[in-house]
């Protein structure tokens, strides 16, 4: 069983990220198509807490255990993961807010439409 | 073999699954309240890991879960009301199984924990997520009226 | 044991991720993609990540979800009086 | 047409499907025990008296990686604040009140303070136990917006003066420079921690510059986002189209 675990978060976070990418290849609807492009973004940070992982580790957070007392995961994938899913979420934001404007001028949010308009 | 942690696998397991389900399939009514049980099976699994783990700061992601698990279903309350409004999608039976579970795992860890700063904290989270979790329920039920332009 | 905990949560988050993406109204795969926040923190609790387990959480679960749902409310109340105008 | 980009989709999904496959199963095992960096970084944040490390990766030995985070956050609030305000050809509609359950009502005035106040809590406690600046700027501005869901958007509208927000915005990118630059007028480095004493251990003032800095990116994001979700609630509920337009 455990030899499958070596790899299993890895190729879960490649799953994740190619459903993703099907998702947004595909979408009829640009709300539709920023929502797949948040689910690409959570199999890159699946990936990056994968990698920093230690078996039988804890977190390095030492406001209630002692420094030192237990071996501790990597805090540096932590870090970008954590900084990330919050620019991420305003960078979502701004994508709305560009499909807002489409729907405006365009009167539609259905990216093959588009593509008619401007021929 | 850590029984917190395994019994936080089987709660997570099993409400995740329902829940994914719920929302995948049925009426609007019905995704909503699945995406409500969601919190209230997530928000336990938190607390049994953390006590499984050994590391009291976890309990912080269970008091996060607590507050803004039901903030979430407000929001899908208020902004789909439209939708909802024809179906008052109610499901008590499940609301209070849910609301018992989670009062059964805060017991449990007030137990194990012991009395203290601690406890106190889990009984705030308990409160909160079972009121969240009710009152939730309460505006899936038909708390937002024909809601235009609010 | 915590093996299996992690296993779960993969195959959970897997799951979601399929729902999220095979679900192609975005109202609805907004509540999608609030289960798929909630059980993206457990994944990230179970990995030892607390810090980004509390920013899923606080991202996932509230705010991800009341953009999309503001974004729909607008493109379908913009298609509603554009159709009454007509 | 259609057929063509489809074939054309699973070709190329199929062949990066094999090649992130092939790379994955080269990865080191899952749960492996050398990490080099994360070590090092432990070590560093616990020099300097820092009990959360991620906060000391995030706001002490990446510090400068943070402020291009903050200016890109800052640059997205712009470009929605730019592209959601009201066109020519919109008029400003008065939001209809809004009649909510009394319990749903009562419960969200009540559970407003308390998650304004948790997320205060995940602030200040940033470089202690796990949260942050950013987690807990979420946490409260999603806190603010209780009172919409609770009552209606007047309300919100009556309780949030929005000029404020985008002036705390602004003045908390400047409060994270001019910490910056603080260290190069002390003669260190730009960012470096070297300003105030380390403090003792788990305590709420240990880390030097860490909690200003984790203040600073709090406020930021706390207001960032709730202008980000004012201006959006703006175009759903309030911003209507000219109608024959």
């Amino acid at each position: 069983m455990n030899t499958a675990m070596h790899v299993l978060p890895y190729l879960v976070a490649v799953y994740v990220f190619l459903t993703g990418c099907y998702g947004l290849a595909t979408s009829r609807n640009l709300i539709h198509a920023v929502g797949c492009l948040a689910v690409c973004q959570s199999a890159t940070y699946v990936l990056l807490l994968a990698v920093g992982y230690r078996d039988g580790a804890t977190a390095p957070v030492f406001s209630d255990i002692e420094p030192g007392s237990r071996p501790v995961v990597d805090p540096v994938v932590q870090a970008l993961t954590l900084t990330d899913i919050v620019v991420g979420a305003t960078v979502t934001a701004l994508l709305l807010a560009l499909v807002l404007q489409i729907a405006k001028r365009h009167g539609t949010v259905d990216p093959d439409e588009l593509r008619e308009l401007r021929g | 073999m850590n029984g917190w942690i395994l019994a936080a696998t089987v709660g997570l397991g099993g409400g995740g699954a329902a829940a994914l389900w719920g929302v995948t399939t049925g009426s609007p009514g019905r995704r909503v309240i699945a995406q409500n049980l969601t919190t209230s099976a997530v928000c336990p699994a938190l607390l049994l890991l953390s006590q499984g783990y050994g590391r009291p700061a976890y309990v912080d992601l269970a008091l996060l879960m607590a507050l803004l698990g039901p903030v979430g279903t407000l929001v899908f309350a208020r902004l789909l009301a439209d939708d909802l409004a024809d179906e008052r999608p109610s499901a008590w039976g499940l609301t209070w199984a849910a609301a018992g579970l989670a009062a059964a795992v805060v017991i449990a860890l007030c137990v194990a924990g012991g009395p203290g700063r601690a406890m106190v904290k889990l009984l705030v989270i308990g409160a909160l997520l079972i009121g969240g979790n009710v009152i939730a329920s309460r505006a899936l039920a038909g708390g937002f009226r024909e809601v235009r332009g609010g | 044991m915590s093996d299996a905990v992690i296993t779960v949560s993969l195959l959970l988050v897997a799951g979601c991720a399929t729902a999220a993406v095979v679900q192609r109204d975005p109202a609805r795969q907004a509540l999608v993609l609030s289960v798929l926040g909630a059980v993206l923190a457990v994944l990230f609790t179970v990995l030892q990540a607390p810090d980004a387990g509390l920013s899923q959480l606080a991202v996932g679960s509230a705010l991800t979800p009341l953009l999309i749902m503001l974004c729909v409310r607008k493109v379908r109340r913009r298609g509603r009086t554009k159709d009454g105008a007509r | 047409m259609n057929r063509l980009r489809l074939w054309l989709l699973a070709v190329g999904g199929a062949g990066l499907a094999a090649l992130l496959v092939a790379a994955c199963l080269d990865l080191p095992a899952f749960g492996g025990r050398w990490h080099p960096y994360g070590d090092r970084a432990v070590q560093a944040s616990l020099d300097r008296h820092i009990a959360n490390t991620i906060a000391s990766v995030n706001f002490d030995q990446r510090a400068y990686d943070t402020l291009g985070e903050i200016s890109i956050l800052f640059a997205a609030v712009l470009g929605c604040v730019v592209l959601l305000r009201e066109a020519r050809d919109e008029h400003r509609a008065p939001p209809e009140p809004a009649e909510v359950a009394r319990p749903v009502r009562r419960y969200a005035l009540l559970v407003l303070p308390v998650a304004l106040v948790t997320g205060l809590y995940v602030i200040a406690h940033g470089q202690l136990s796990p949260g942050g600046g950013f987690q807990g700027g979420v946490v409260a501005a999603t806190a603010l917006h209780l009172l919409y869901l609770g009552a209606d958007y007047g309300a919100l509208e009556r309780v949030r003066p929005l000029g404020v927000y985008e002036a705390s915005d602004s003045l908390a990118v400047c409060a994270y420079l001019v910490l910056g630059l603080a260290g190069v007028l002390a003669g260190t480095a730009f960012l470096a921690n070297t300003l105030l004493p380390y403090g003792t251990f788990n305590t709420l003032s240990s880390g030097g510059t860490v909690p200003l800095l984790n203040a600073a990116v709090g406020m930021e994001v706390a207001s960032a986002v709730v202008v980000l979700l004012a201006h959006f609630l703006d175009q759903a509920v309030e911003i209507e189209e000219e109608h024959g337009s």
